[in-house]
């Protein structure tokens, strides 16, 4: 039993932390933001060529076959620095989904692009309707002569807004939420009917709303077998999910070393603010909690790209609501501990906050996996 | 014991309710309940409304043209406030200033100042917090230095609330610093106007630019802007902040909110039937109702209290933590009642003449933003840890 | 609006406190819960002869017609001497069921006795199986010549060890847990083939269960119309919990006074603990559940003897929901902040602390109400 | 990073099933697992058995007779003992005072004490806290006074644990009067037969005689039985209050109890339903399994860190207060997962051979009480206060 990172894993971790500590000061963070982008096209650049957009893909692709650890070394730094590029969608989810589910043909198309970081790619699972649910598709794909035509909304696709490709869940059989008949397609946003609607999301990114009016795609854009695709995308999600908790392990621990030091340095009533016991247990409590969510993000890690069971599902579910609740802990008691300043635009604790919060709003938040782990609870 | 309302107090409500009816503009009163952006235009389209029906200033001596409503009118009032709509009152002015004034100022200054809070000339903001003083207010560094018929105030004041609109603003500033934090503290009006001084915005978290920092270099406040006596502003800051406590509470604001969440959570839909019909959902919801009854209970027992004749100690206190805790439930609910959509920032969907399709729900656009920004009910108002402290040392004499 | 008491349910709660301070010192407290029936006596007897027992009752019973305000006046008091007479059951609910659905005769027969504290009765209205829902009943009552036979278990029937009377619920049409169908009647523990099993409970008092095997009952034994009692028991209950809460806001009001006094006297590292911060806030938190408490308390009390409707049953159940979390809030908190002393027998604490945490336990804890209270929710 | 056990450690695991499924008396895991009170003859019964096997004293150095084992061994060890339902070792002896004597004491008194330890002939106890003394151990007040070869010990100790059956109690006593108060403290051995020592019991509220009061009245305590140096005591005492810190969290405790917990809410109905198919109590049940699983990480962290050669700092305090919260959830839900026959306490169903008809659940009848009992998780052991200063202190430097 060892939790330390390997030699390798170490390396990766530094690389990226190095990175982002040149790159991504908070001041550059918010110009980021700001360009239509919504992220720097630069620091995604850098990080393909140094790799770590390959880090999960195997050796032919120009990966090192990284696993759940690896990719939660790159995922825990990029939290630190609130990166806005989509690592989570184009390499973990998208890059996933074609990786498992694509042939040969279509992983040969896409999968090197990704991993090279040249090919951005996003993923359109939930619907307006579906909250939190992927089962709960209404988009529908009928077959033609041609391959499918695709009609239906998907909603909130994060780093849709830059995507060269969009994968997103249609339903070919079967009605609102069944599980089987969903199928998945890849699209180009460029393709005849394909409309979006882009925003900025409150934490700083950026994301859109597509809606597929009469889309008409070959049969080469289907991924895997027709109205199968459910069991990939509930295994890749789980994959995203063990890489969103080493994102939220990142955040967290850069949101409690401030207030931490913003306890040491604000004084009040002549003392610094940490002699107060109130705020001395609230930020052990603060602590406690990052110590869960690290470990969870870890055990999440492990199983990240175990065969699929329900020991893993349980874990992913229990890690997702750990870290959403957690997260919204350090983010409410770390405004509280800090004061109005902990509530200002300029001050980079505010947005680690917004960041934690909106965390439990991707992939599911900890409600949603608390039913689901009850489902799954094993009566002894 | 009687939980009712007496007949004139009905008879008040329905006063109230007629009056709203006929006289609250609907989109004033759209964009209330649909938490968007209230303008300065619009605080005083209604302040003006207000005023002309004389219910401005409910707390005034009739001879400055108030209006004293008892502790249960005021009630019944906000009450209905929250329920129609109505824009909440801008309290600087009218709920902080003002009762300053009419106590500790002289003639001239409520001749000078009253008439021009009741019309809507004067808007006032609040010079209190200083950057390095939050809680700790007596630790003020604003300094007002005597030269002649002036004062001369250099330092900065912060956490300004809508010092954007504001032409005069009330200060505590130090004129002497040869006694005790407490002791050397003065309570100065200054016009917005006089050149030296410098507003300039702080952004929330949600973007939102409601508070300010003032800046103070070399301003020349005429010796007349001067409340009471000098060195003795803190008796009139106490008085200013045990003044007007127990609306801190915001329960009709909550109850608002509330109402506002049901509707969201009829429907948002999860598994193909609305939220509100999810089991866990739905107790979650019941939850906070049920707590929001019982504050709103002891919210009316203090009322009844002061009613009674009664002075609202520190029950205030821990009802306004209680209070606050509730609302900054009912809006993390409604951030969770939007599931995925709580991520999209759509700021266009926040003016009330959008005409475009809503990306999710109507009223969807604001809640995140709000979830965030009333965080601060904790903090401002005296902290909930102040209040505990308060009531800790008042109450419990610990 | 006003919150005071009128001057007569001053005189009343008055009487009552002045009652308990003489009568029901701790040790006393200690003694009576060892004794057979569990309780005092004699307090009992001079809560009849000061007509206490007749308060809900009206003129003509003895009584003075009191509603929510008056059992709440004396419920109050009982609760801050942890008083363990069956006024609940006995005055409460078996004197509200039979003034409710008795006939002349019956009214005749048992409530003067009731009112006068000389007949002590008990419900058995729970079941093995009912958890708190009272239509989840499994006794059965079969029609005869000379009446009804019943057979099945009532489950902990507090002050069913020394009642004259019990009043239980028997299914006489429909399925387990229909509403429909419920009968109830008014047995003598001393009826052949009535078995009880008596016990302590945990938090000083007594009760036990009822095993009813071929049990005859006369046609007079049945109160009100056969199968139609369901309405009748939730209407008792409501008003027993509002009682319930009554004591409850007793019992947290001794126990707060307990750890305040305990904050200000103890003494920690040369200063009394009470001056250490977190102890303060917790105190704080203490005192706002009892005012949250209270609050509900009242407002129960105001709707106890309304006829019954929906807002009603929201306001009952909100109450006991949050009495029950208070309690439990007070109890745990205020040993934690007694340290080792609050949990010793000797020391009065301890038996508040659990009265409140058991009286979760009766007539539903505040999950079960929290429940109840969403089935009722109205949209908006 | 490797989450597993190697070859060796998985090794060391069947060897302790092996040995457990063998040599667990049934009677007694039948206790543990119900929650049944053992006798005093069952742990000697037990401590026989595990002394024969050599694996009583497990961080003795091996010329005392102990093995050495290494945390993940004694984890592992943890883990299935808890599984199976091993009682929990007394500590107060192999645990407390035996590293005491081993690293302070000389060797005579290793040579005394250290076998009869081993053997069960001696049964410890602990006199650290006073009733003027609880988390301020400094600040304790019984007197040992040098007189010829003795010193004369008079004074009190309270909460200590199963003193009833001791025979050896180790107290830590006040020396000097003249220095600061932590520096006059000295660690002495005290039989319990001595003239003037007097055990009183402290009943809990759950009825239980678990802890006691003993009184020193003019007690004769030869100068051999003091540990190391007068005066140093307090050395000797952090000692031992840092050594073996975490287990206190009671990860497998929490383990067993919510299997036992699941089981129970198998059983029991609602709605006609097991209360496991309950949504809101799965819910419950799941909310603190997946806490449990998140602490026992945050355990196995700590674990392989000092394996690793590292030292468990403060992150066991922080885990000794999470660890006892989630106990204290599951007794939680234990007692509510009974309803109404939460109330009823039926001793006689306490006992293992008792071949009545169970009230209502064959486990039930310890519920509620344990759940009384359990309040000390959060209070004993350096209660969760103490613990949240220390990390404050130690971790943050606040």
């Amino acid at each position: 039993m060892d939790f330390r990172l390997n030699e390798e894993q170490q390396m990766l971790q530094d690389t990226v932390a190095r990175l982002v500590r040149g790159e991504y000061s908070f001041e550059k963070r918010l110009e980021f933001s700001e360009t239509d982008a919504g992220f720097s096209e630069d620091f995604w650049k850098q990080l393909g060529e140094l790799g770590l957009t390959a880090v999960p893909f195997s050796e032919e692709l120009g990966g090192f076959g990284g696993g759940g650890v690896e990719v939660q070394s790159v995922m825990t730094e990029l939290g630190k620095g609130l990166c806005l590029e989509p690592y989570l969608q184009s390499v973990i989810l998208a890059g996933g989904l074609i990786g498992q589910s694509g042939n040969d043909s279509q992983k040969e198309q896409w999968l090197a692009g990704i991993a090279a970081g040249e090919l951005k790619a996003a993923v359109g699972l939930q619907e307006p309707q579906s909250f939190y649910s992927l089962n709960d598709v209404e988009t529908r794909a009928e077959k033609n002569g041609e391959g499918y035509v695709l009609n239906g909304r998907k909603a909130v696709v994060i780093g849709g807004q830059c995507a060269d490709l969009i994968l997103v869940s249609a339903r070919t059989a079967g009605s609102s939420r069944d599980s089987d008949g969903i199928s998945l397609f890849a699209i180009s946003p460029e393709t005849a009917g394909v409309e979006r609607r882009v925003y900025p999301t409150i934490d700083g990114s950026k994301g859109c709303d597509i809606t597929l009016t009469n889309v008409q795609v070959g049969a080469d854009a289907l991924l895997g077998n027709e109205g199968q695709a459910s069991n990939a995308i509930e295994y890749q999600t789980g994959r995203a999910i063990a890489a969103l908790c080493a994102e939220a392990v990142g955040v967290m621990e850069v949101a409690n070393e401030l207030t931490l030091d913003y306890l040491k340095q604000r004084k009040q009533f002549g003392v610094p603010i940490g002699k107060f016991q109130v705020l001395q247990h609230r930020m052990v409590d603060m602590m406690s909690e990052l110590e869960q969510a690290r470990s969870m993000a870890i055990l999440a890690a492990s199983v990240a790209d175990e065969e699929q069971s329900d020991e893993r599902r349980r874990i992913l579910a229990a890690a997702k609501n750990v870290i959403g609740r957690s997260g919204q802990f350090i983010s409410e008691k770390g405004i509280q501990s800090h004061g109005g300043i902990g509530m200002t635009w300029e001050y980079n604790f505010a947005h680690y906050a917004k960041r934690l919060v909106m965390i439990n709003h991707q992939l599911g938040d900890d409600d949603f996996h608390l039913e689901r782990y009850a489902t799954l609870l094993q009566a002894s | 014991m009687n939980m009712n309302y007496t007949a004139e107090e009905l008879a008040f409500r329905d006063e109230v309710r007629a009056f709203l009816d006929e006289k609250l503009p609907a989109d004033i009163a759209a964009k209330v309940k649909g938490f968007r952006r209230l303008s300065k235009q619009d605080h005083q389209r209604w302040q003006k409304i207000l005023t002309e029906q004389g219910w401005y200033a409910t707390h005034w001596p009739e001879e400055y043209g108030g209006v004293k409503w008892t502790p249960v009118q005021k009630h019944i009032w906000d009450e209905e406030s929250c329920r129609y709509g109505v824009p909440r009152s801008i309290p600087f002015g009218v709920n902080m200033v003002a009762p300053v004034i009419i106590k500790f100022g002289n003639e001239e200054q409520k001749q000078q100042y009253l008439p021009r809070i009741l019309s809507g000339e004067d808007w006032w903001c609040q010079g209190y917090s200083e950057p390095g003083a939050g809680s700790d207010l007596a630790s003020l560094k604003t300094r007002a230095v005597r030269d002649g018929d002036h004062y001369i105030v250099n330092g900065q004041k912060t956490w300004t609330t809508l010092g954007q609109h504001a032409n005069m603003i009330f200060c505590l500033v130090r004129t002497n610093t040869e006694v005790k934090a407490q002791e050397g503290i003065s309570f100065l009006l200054i016009d917005m106007n006089t050149p030296g001084i410098t507003v300039r915005p702080i952004i929330t978290l949600d973007g939102e630019h409601e508070v300010n920092e003032v800046f103070f270099e070399d301003v020349k406040v005429p010796v007349e802007n001067l409340v009471g006596e000098e060195d003795k502003g803190w008796t009139y800051a106490k008085y200013l902040l045990t003044y007007e406590r127990t609306g801190l509470a915001g329960i009709g604001l909550s109850k608002a909110a509330l109402s506002h969440l049901k509707q969201l959570a009829s429907r948002r839909l999860k598994n193909g039937r609305p939220l509100i019909e999810d089991p866990a959902f739905s107790q979650r919801i019941s939850q906070v109702e049920i707590d929001l009854t019982a504050a709103a209970i002891s919210n009316l027992r203090i009322i009844a209290s002061v009613e009674g004749g009664g002075v609202p100690g520190a029950e205030s206190s821990m009802l306004k933590v209680k209070g606050t805790e509730i609302r900054q439930a009912i809006n993390d609910l409604a951030r969770r009642a939007l599931g995925p959509y709580a991520l999209p920032f759509v700021e266009e969907e926040l003016d009330l003449s959008y005409e475009g399709e809503f990306l999710s729900d109507e009223n969807a656009a604001p809640l995140s933003a709000q979830y965030f920004n009333n965080r601060k009910l904790s903090i401002f108002g005296g902290s909930n840890e102040i209040q505990k402290n308060i009531v800790s040392k008042m109450i419990l004499g610990l």
